[in-house]
């Protein structure tokens, strides 16, 4: 019995869901982040997985563009919490950027 | 290979005039970022940027109207291994996408230095993001959607938040940023799942294997399509996935708003198009029962949520999803009528997105802060002239006749009932109703006097030379195309005919 | 190719509104002659159609066919025929009336006159337009002039009520245009050309829709025109339009607005699916008899005499539908006559409740009394316009609707039978507002009221002597409409089994003992 | 048999490390928990003879983007921990069952037949010249050019957006000066 | 050219006077307005002669209808009708009374109207009365008849409220208009039946259809006219509005009772009678409707005080004579009677509007008597038509009622006939109680102390404003006397017209003479009821032997009104009719409550429903709904709003678990 390409698709899914999962039940906004970089990571694993069961080499090229679009995006993304959070009391979480609302 | 080859066989080495408009802005940008390091002196820098920036849209326009020419004679080709799409399809919205830039810059030409932001950065993240609104329009590959999705998202972020003393403009760029960045996840895995399950990313070999194989577990597919409407479902501000539309409209930067309603829509909305259009366009039955709910809900939740709304940027953000429904209605039709409807209606809200956000922007005045629908009291009698030029963009978003609205909706409307769509039409056009009353409101406070012994509210600023520019040029195509419809649709329909080719 | 006098009709009046906005909005008198000037020209141009107007032909006259946008399919086809002839011809009187009795209008005078003009083109327009498209969009663009003129210089509740029309009517035409799009479109793929040309629709569409289709589209046009009409139980928007709108407004509003609705029944729905018309008929014509009766009843309670007025339209309205709905030539003669004749009297109606407001500011019923000896030739005039209202005869309303009851009666016997008693209630209710606001004592400022003067007499007495003349000699109308009509009868008795009755020739039948002889005994 | 203990070890512990994501109520043990299922999946990414790939894992995330979520917790002072409960009560029930069934659903949907595409569209992983960086390499610089070119824009956004962001100064005081 | 073609002349004139009048009345001003009025009146009358000359003038062996089209009125596919006017023996014999009594009222009311703010405004209406009753008769169908009928409507409306500033007129006026107006919906219901089923309205065309017809429709067809025709001349159920019609002046009920309006209904049914004659049901109710009133109406009469009133009342049971006899298919009788009526009760209106003026507006006979001496002229016209509705021989009266009872006798209908005997009696009664009140016996007219002379001044514009209904309250007490002067006779004008009339009274019965060779009218009628079964007397016998019993009863009801009114009432307050009929009185007073029953229906049941529709259903459910959908909208809106709470996490989790649908569809879709 080897791994087949389902055994890590699977794994996958589940990383995915616990990464969404985890964006929806946390409050510090860099741990949301963090699971929207888990959720990236699921995608990866999942188009190498696919990369090997199609014999592709798309899906591996893939994930280079995901990695440095994940790379840009935690740029920026970081640079954003920075930026809102500096002034805030240390503490703040993603419950209390609501002003905007109605 | 064998396309990559081919390609090296017909024009050796790269197709530059089918990279040309973004390769355009893209160095246009670059030479933003460059000049701000040389010139010493700031002030100095912002008018230099500010020129490169208009000679780089100019030049983009003329790529793109030298792209359409070029198609018009020899028909529509892909080049960079299919990866880039040259047709009338990419090139309308391209050039939609550049004029809604443009339009976006003059409404931030005078507001940079009002709010004393950072001119040269902003203008240069405009023009990446309008590049990559470029470069989305024609990417035939998902991994190409990718990535331009991403260089039109991550500037917005940055441009959404880019008055950081505000802390709105804050919030919405987190905001904006966290879910996009969620979106983002969902749609990629949407590519992986479609990838696995058609072996490719690029939109035309999708298409090719899914006409050429039954698949008899198409739920890998099915479920990557899912993923990546949900993706571009944000992008568009499309029910479910809008919740993120009102807060960020609001918060942003009034010209960053404008921008995103229609430069951004319009991109997302090629994406999905050419998406749904060259990847699936075999498998539209099980995409357009997805469309079809997204609509509606887009509709309803855009119109009805507009109706409780205090504040004109918010309900103009609710329309905006409303409008994001009847585009979706056109998508819905899956045809050449709904396509060339679609793009017919991203063409037409563009500029009455642009124009309306343009005299919110002068009505809410220096600070942006405040857009609240009682600052708009008695503008007729204040600011005639503006009052009634927003009167005109407003009656034709709720698609009253002789206004460009009406034709966008007629358009999108005849799509959908030559579809057989003919609930979606009647749903739409009864939030076509509701979306009335809000519009409706609006102008009904403008016609409302101020009552003596009232405090009248702040007095909407002086149009800049921007900003007029601007306003007039959105109420004078409202008018053309309203009574004269037939060139705008006539474009439409040939980008339509030059899409697959 | 002739002078394209239909075209100058819509363009006309337009480019008086535009000129109109040229001017200083300080010099008012410059706006106001303006603006009379252009409503006077278009007066003129349609009386000289009207002259022109071959009588006795069916067809379409004067018309002008241009392409509009060809990938749309859409044309600018104007034509005029009977049905249309004297809603153009209305629009072209009650347009300058209605700029004449608003003299008093001093705030935004500009945009008033603006406005009007405006609402004159998009409803000249819209009884015009042979394309589908082209009448809707005219259909919904007499909203928005129609909006501001509620909104902007209406009373009260003005905004609530501009708002009800605006929305209310744009949810109606919702319904319209996926309907016009549908047959559209099934016939584009029917014959595989897409028009809108109502001329070339009709004569597939009663065949080549399925039936069930047919009858789907048949409700899309029935709601769209029903609020516009509006029908029981659509009915609401009307009174707190008429309540709040000035006075132009209401007259054109009552004159003219609510019929596109009847209008659209004649001209869309009964040509387009003859085949559920005859089927459905019974509905239309029940909703249209309680809405006689029932908008009789409501008017009676009405304290705003403004409102009772509206409420009497409905009323009257109900026997446009009744008359349409019966499917006889006698049924839609009377119909289009009475649409006529209610757009002249109760114009003078709500123009002389207007005077009363401009005099008295208030439009309750209770806060008048004795008017007629205050003010006699204004008493005298509401009394003249009530009883026209009535339908008595020799005024133009009795000819309309006892058609319009004739011809249902020859089909539909027992809702004609009903209808008919609303002829009662219409004397209660009008009669009894005579009694409470002219008869009596005057009392207070009832006593000093002024009487009208020549500019207010000049806007009600043409419209009371057309009344009275048409209602003693109709046939210059009703020759004109009758062959339009009588195509418009044997286009449904050709598509379908109906047949419409012809009582010259006694029939044999059971005979109908009316519940009337239990009255007699 | 090898590699499948191997997978199920891996597959443990990238579970469980993003569980230990998720869970954290340090933002800090966050960052950590996450280093270790980035390094599971480079892992997953070594069994399936993408070495590559499993390099640039190692070296671009675990490393450079961790750090960076390190540097920011510290930077901001958010490494305070989170309390327990969630002021939405219906929030975390709804999440996690929303989870679950999203799950749930991906697998029932696709079973076991998750790749059903062509085979080597784009270009074989295995077999003729060279090994997995040269194919792949081969397919970033011809087919995937334009994505390629296209990321250096993403760059040059990195760069400029996170200038505008963090730069200290507000245009205004550099006016001032 | 033929004379007859001229007809339409006949009511041209008062009509052009109406126009004239109404738009430069004012400018012209009293007198003159009058005169013309009355002159073109005359004009019409004197046309009128000239039409009947002519008419008998045809040649015998010629059909005795002319038509005169004057112009095409309706068009509207079959449906055709023609603005025509036909002369024939009953239109004749309308127009010549008709334009006759009219002018010698007109002539009255110049008098009359006197210093009243609208004198020409009055002429105007009077005009346009006569000139749509003229049309009324000589329509030669039935669209045209209802064209004047509606016109007639219309008038008696204006006329009776013409002093508006009483509310009571008003009501009065209102009542008049709505309550005829149900007649109508009968009427035009009848010629929608008609048209149906015979494709014409023409009179000429409609009757030589009618063979064709079935028995039901002929049937429906009859009572639906005669439903328009009780409405018009008051018949029960829809004759309460006549009394009020008394709220107008007073030439107007003279107009109203004697000549025009009430006689339209005898007009439709004799006009239409081949429908009432092809259907026996029809006559039967016509007959029976016509007998009840008849007797109710003169109960009702007995105990009136109003001077005016009492001759409504009376109107109401002469016209029940007149349809009693319809039904009987007595035709020619019934039009004797209506032309006898119209001299006697003219004649008796003018002189009650004489008394009134000459007393100071006073109407309540209880407060009058003994006014022969101050009006002697007045009196003897007033006594002759008593004298002639009460039957006596050989005044018209008697004539043409007697004619009326024998033709139902012969005819076979006994209970009928019973009927009128009976209310012959009680109206030689009460006719008899009003002239004694008001002419004989002693003076109670003047005030009680001197000082209030408000009342005693001339003309209209004086007249009290009361907010109370028309309808009179029994047993009411008198008002107190209040004249300070004497009575005093009418101007000349006044007077002549009375007298004329009366003398016609008198005369008149020449023409209605039943004895074979010299009945005038009844030949001159006979063409126009070809086809009807003629009604003769068993033996000149038994003719005699009807005569002299309905005289004897007359005389009776004569003799005890004489025996209780002799010396006028000893109290104005203590009627002797008031104590004898007790109970039965308060019944009559109040006219069988028919009025107050109606009046409290439909100011209590039917305005409350009225109300609850206009509030309940209308705003409440119809409005309630839309404004429903309207603030459902709202509703949703703000849960939207609510759902927009500004957190992050709460937006993914909308996008998640719409997310999380997609995958249930593509799980559905893939299965």
């Amino acid at each position: 019995m080897t791994p087949t390409a389902t055994w890590y698709l699977v794994v996958a899914a589940l990383l995915f869901s616990i990464g969404g999962v985890g964006m929806l039940v946390r409050r510090n906004v860099i741990v949301m982040f963090m699971c929207v970089e888990l959720m990236l990571n699921a995608v990866n694993l999942s188009f190498v997985a696919f990369s090997t069961q199609l014999d592709d080499v798309g899906g591996q090229v893939s994930v280079f563009f995901v990695l440095v679009v994940a790379a840009a995006e935690v740029a920026i993304g970081l640079a954003l919490i920075v930026a809102v959070f500096r002034r805030r009391r240390s503490g703040a979480t993603a419950d209390d950027i609501a002003e905007l609302r109605g | 290979m064998s396309a990559l080859a081919a390609a090296r066989i017909t024009t050796p080495g790269i197709d530059w005039l089918s990279i040309a408009p973004v390769a355009i802005l893209g160095f246009t940008a670059v030479a933003i970022v460059l000049a701000r390091a040389l010139i010493r002196k700031r002030p100095a820098a912002y008018p230099v940027a500010m020129g490169l920036t208009v000679l780089g849209l100019a030049l983009a326009a003329v790529a793109l109207l030298a792209q359409w020419r070029r198609f018009r004679l020899e028909g529509p080709y892909q080049s960079l291994s299919g990866m880039v799409a040259v047709d009338g399809f990419a090139a309308f919205i391209g050039i939609v996408v550049v004029f809604a830039t443009a339009m976006a810059v003059l409404l931030a030409s005078r507001y940079l230095v009002r709010e004393r932001l950072d001119g040269p950065e902003y203008l240069t993240l405009m023009l990446l993001s309008s590049a990559g609104m470029v470069a989305m329009a024609s990417a035939n590959d998902l991994i190409t959607v990718f990535v331009a999705l991403e260089i039109v998202s991550i500037p917005l972020y940055v441009l959404a938040a880019f008055d950081r003393r505000r802390n709105a403009s804050l919030e919405a760029g987190l905001k904006y940023f966290l879910l996009g960045a969620f979106a983002s996840a969902v749609f990629l895995y949407g590519v992986a799942l479609t990838y696995g399950a058609t072996g490719s990313t690029n939109l035309t070999l999708i298409g090719r294997f899914l006409a050429e194989n039954t698949l008899l577990h198409e739920g890998a597919l099915l479920a990557g399509l899912a993923l990546m409407l949900v993706g571009l479902g944000f992008k568009v501000a499309a029910a479910p996935f809008q919740m993120w539309t009102p807060d960020v409209y609001e918060g942003a930067p009034t010209p960053v708003t404008a921008f995103m309603a229609s430069a951004t829509k319009a991109a997302a909305f090629a994406a999905l198009l050419r998406l749904l259009y060259t990847g699936l366009g075999s498998s539209s039955a099980d995409w357009r029962p997805i469309v079809w709910v997204l609509a509606v809900l887009s509709l309803l939740v855009g119109s009805i949520g507009a109706v409780v709304q205090t504040d004109v940027k918010r309900m103009l953000a609710y329309s905006s999803i409303n409008h994001a429904g009847f585009i979706l209605i056109g998508v819905e039709a899956a045809g050449d009528r709904g396509l060339a409807a679609s793009l017919t209606y991203l063409a037409i809200y563009a500029f009455l997105a642009l124009g309306s956000f343009a005299i919110v922007g002068l009505v809410t005045g220096r600070g942006d802060s405040d857009s609240a629908l009682s600052r708009f009291r008695g503008l007729t009698q204040r600011r005639p002239a503006l009052a009634y030029a927003f009167v005109l963009l407003l009656l034709a978003q709720a698609g009253v006749p002789l206004t460009a609205g009406f034709v966008a909706k007629f358009r999108v409307f005849a799509a959908a009932v030559a579809g057989d769509s003919y609930l979606l039409a009647l749903i739409g056009m009864l939030t076509a109703a509701i979306a009335a009353f809000v519009y409706l409101r609006i102008v009904l406070t403008m016609f409302l006097p101020v009552e003596e012994g009232e405090a009248a509210p702040p007095a909407p600023l002086r149009a800049d030379p921007g900003t007029s520019v601007v306003i007039v040029v959105a109420c004078a195509l409202t008018v053309v195309v309203g009574v004269a419809p037939a060139a705008l649709v006539h474009v439409a329909e040939r980008a339509t005919l030059l899409f697959r080719g | 190719m002739t002078f394209p006098v239909l075209t100058t009709l819509i363009i006309l009046p337009l480019a008086g509104a535009i000129a109109t906005t040229l001017v200083s909005g300080k010099r008012v008198e410059s706006v106001r002659i303006i603006g009379q000037i252009t409503a006077l020209a278009t007066l003129g141009v349609t009386l000289w159609m009207l002259a022109d107007f071959g009588t006795g032909r069916a067809g379409y006259q004067f018309l002008s066919d241009h392409s509009w946008s060809s990938d749309l399919g859409i044309r600018w086809i104007v034509g005029v025929d009977g049905i249309s002839l004297f809603m153009v011809v209305l629009n072209a009187i009650l347009t300058p009336i209605a700029l004449l009795a608003s003299q008093r209008v001093e705030v935004r005078a500009k945009a008033f006159t603006a406005w009007i003009l405006v609402l004159e083109a998009a409803l000249m327009g819209a009884f015009l337009s042979l394309d589908l498209v082209l009448f809707f969009v005219f259909f919904e663009l007499s909203l928005v002039p129609m909006y501001f003129l509620i909104a902007g210089w209406g009373h009260g509740r003005r905004q609530y009520a501009a708002m009800k029309f605006f929305i209310y009517t744009m949810a109606g035409s919702a319904f319209l245009l996926v309907g016009i799009l549908t047959v559209a479109y099934l016939h584009r793929d029917a014959t595989g050309l897409l028009t809108f040309d109502i001329r070339v629709l009709q004569r597939w569409a009663p065949a080549g829709l399925a039936p069930a289709t047919a009858a789907w589209l048949f409700a899309a046009f029935t709601i769209a025109f029903a609020v516009k009409v509006p029908l029981f139980p659509l009915h609401t928007w009307l009174p707190d339009a008429h309540t709040e709108a000035p006075t132009a407004g209401s007259v054109i509003l009552a004159g003219l607005m609510l019929k596109l609705g009847t209008y659209g029944f004649l001209r869309f729905v009964l040509p387009l699916f003859p085949d559920p018309t005859v089927r459905y008929a019974w509905v239309l014509l029940t909703l249209s008899v309680i809405g006689i009766i029932y908008g009789a009843i409501v008017a009676a309670m009405q304290p705003d005499l403004k409102r009772l007025i509206a409420y009497s339209s409905i009323a009257h309205l109900g026997f446009v539908v009744l008359g349409i709905f019966a499917l006889t030539q006698q049924g839609l003669d009377g119909a289009i006559f009475t649409m006529l004749s209610h757009g002249l009297t109760t114009g003078v109606l709500f123009l002389i409740v207007g005077f009363l407001y401009e005099r008295r500011h208030t439009r309750l019923i209770a806060d008048f009394g004795g008017l007629w000896k205050a003010a006699p030739v204004m008493g005298g005039l509401f009394v003249m316009t009530a009883f026209a209202s009535v339908g008595l005869p020799g005024f133009s309303g009795f000819v309309g609707e006892f058609l319009a009851l004739l011809g249902a009666f020859l089909t539909h016997r027992w809702f004609a039978v009903v209808a008919a008693s609303g002829v009662i209630l219409a004397a209660v209710y009008l009669l009894w507002a005579v009694q409470r606001v002219f008869t009596g004592v005057p009392e207070g400022e009832n006593a000093t009221i002024r009487d009208l003067s020549v500019r207010e007499l000049t806007c009600v007495v043409p419209l009371l002597g057309l009344s009275l003349f048409l209602g003693f000699y109709p046939r210059p109308v009703l020759d004109r409409i009758g062959p339009s009509v009588k195509a418009v009868v044997t286009h449904i008795e050709r598509s379908t089994g109906y047949e419409a009755p012809s009582p010259s020739a006694p029939e044999a039948e059971e005979s109908p003992a009316g519940p009337e002889s239990e009255e007699a005994e | 048999m090898f590699l499948t203990v191997l997978f199920v070890v891996l597959a443990a512990i990238a579970l469980g490390c993003a569980i230990g994501v998720v869970i954290s109520r340090n933002p800090v043990h966050s960052a950590l928990w996450l280093v270790g299922t980035l390094l599971a999946i480079a892992g997953f990414f070594v069994l399936q003879k993408a070495y590559l790939l499993s390099a640039v894992q190692v070296i671009v995330y675990a490393s450079a983007i961790v750090v960076l979520f390190l540097f920011v917790i510290m930077l901001l002072g958010v490494d305070r921990e989170e309390s327990l409960g969630d002021p939405l009560r219906i929030q975390r029930p709804l999440a996690i069952g929303l989870g679950i069934i999203g799950f749930v659903l991906l697998v029932g949907i696709m079973g076991n037949r998750w790749a059903t595409g062509a085979e080597t569209v784009t270009g074989p992983l295995r077999g003729g010249a060279g090994g997995n960086v040269e194919h792949v390499a081969r397919a970033l610089f011809t087919t995937y050019l334009w994505p390629f070119e296209l990321t250096s824009a993403l760059l040059v956004v990195g760069v400029v957006g996170g200038v505008a962001l963090a730069r200290r100064s507000n245009a205004g005081e550099e006016e001032a000066t | 050219m033929r004379t007859l073609d001229l007809i339409w002349l006949v009511p041209a004139f008062p009509a052009l006077g109406a126009a004239v009048l109404l738009l430069f009345g004012k400018r012209i001003g009293e007198p003159i307005s009058g005169w013309i009025a009355t002159g073109l009146m005359c004009l019409s009358f004197l046309t009128s002669i000239v039409m009947a000359v002519a008419f008998v003038g045809l040649p015998s062996e010629a059909e005795h209808r002319h038509v005169v089209t004057v112009f095409d009125w309706f068009a509207s596919g079959g449906f055709e009708v023609k603005m025509g006017f036909l002369a024939d023996p009953i239109s004749i014999t309308w127009i010549l009374f008709v334009t006759g009594i009219a002018t010698l009222i007109h002539l009255y009311s110049i008098g009359y109207m006197h210093g009243d703010a609208r004198f020409s405004r009055f002429f105007a209406y009077l005009n346009l009365f006569v000139a749509s009753m003229l049309v009324l008769v000589l329509g030669s169908s039935f669209l045209v008849t209802f064209l004047g009928w509606e016109g007639v409507g219309l008038c008696s409306y204006l006329l009776i409220s013409f002093w508006f500033e009483r509310n009571s007129a008003a009501v009065a006026g209102k009542k008049a208009f709505v309550t005829t107006r149900i007649g109508d919906f009968g009427f035009m219901l009848a010629m929608f039946l008609i048209f149906a089923h015979l494709g014409t309205l023409d009179y000429g065309a409609a009757a030589e259809g009618i063979g064709e017809l079935a028995g039901g429709t002929a049937t429906a067809i009859a009572l639906l006219l005669f439903l328009g025709a009780v409405g018009k001349s008051a018949q029960i159920p829809l004759h309460f509005w006549l009394p009020d019609a008394m709220e107008g002046p007073t030439p107007v009920s003279a107009l109203i009772h004697a000549a025009t309006m009430v006689t339209a209904g005898i007009f439709i049914v004799a006009r239409a009678h081949p429908f009432f004659e092809a259907s026996q049901v029809s006559q039967d109710v016509v007959m029976w409707v016509g007998a009840i009133t008849a007797l109710t109406a003169a109960t009702v009469a007995l105990v009136q005080n109003d001077i005016k009133r009492v001759l409504a009342y009376s109107t109401v049971s002469q016209l029940g004579y007149m349809f009693l006899a319809l039904g009987v298919g007595a035709y020619g009788a019934a039009i004797g009677l209506v032309v006898a009526h119209a001299f006697f009760k003219a004649a008796l209106f003018l002189g009650s509007g004489t008394v009134i003026h000459g007393t100071g507006e006073n109407q309540d006979i209880r407060t009058m008597g003994g006014l022969r001496r101050y009006m002697p002229l007045t009196a003897l016209g007033f006594i002759v038509a008593w004298l002639a509705i009460a039957g006596m021989p050989p005044f018209a009266g008697f004539w043409a009622k007697d004619e009326v009872l024998a033709k139902a006798f012969f005819h076979g209908d006994y209970a009928v006939w019973v009927i009128g005997l009976c209310a012959a009696v009680l109206t030689a009664f009460y006719m008899t109680r009003e002239t004694f009140l008001v002419f004989l016996g002693n003076e109670r007219f003047r005030a009680a102390s001197h000082g209030d002379e408000a009342h005693a001044d001339h003309g209209g514009g004086h007249h009290e404003i009361s907010t109370e209904s028309p309808t009179v309250a029994y047993p009411a007490a008198p008002k107190e006397p209040w004249l300070t002067h004497d009575p005093h006779e009418g101007s000349p004008t006044m007077i002549a017209p009375v007298l004329v009339l009366a003398f016609l009274a008198v005369i008149g019965g020449l023409i209605i003479l039943p004895f074979k060779g010299i009945e005038i009218l009844g030949h001159f009628l006979e063409p126009a009821f070809e086809g009807v079964k003629p009604i003769y007397p068993t033996s000149f016998l038994a003719g005699f032997g009807l005569s002299v019993l309905a005289v004897g009863l007359a005389a009776t009801g004569i003799a005890v009104a004489v025996s209780m009114y002799r010396r006028g009432l000893e109290d104005p307050n203590d009627d002797p009719i008031d104590r004898r009929l007790g109970a039965l009185g308060r019944v009559f007073g109040n006219a069988y409550y028919v009025d107050s029953t109606i009046g409290r229906l439909v100011g209590g049941p039917v305005r409350a429903f009225a109300d609850w529709t206009a509030r309940v259903v209308d705003q409440g459910i119809i409005d309630g709904a839309v404004n429903g959908v309207a603030s459902g909208v709202s509703a949703i809106g703000g849960g939207l709003r609510r759902l927009q709470s500004g957190i992050v996490r709460q937006y993914a989790i909308v996008a998640f678990a719409g997310v999380v649908a997609l995958l249930v569809y593509v799980l559905v879709r893939s299965l």
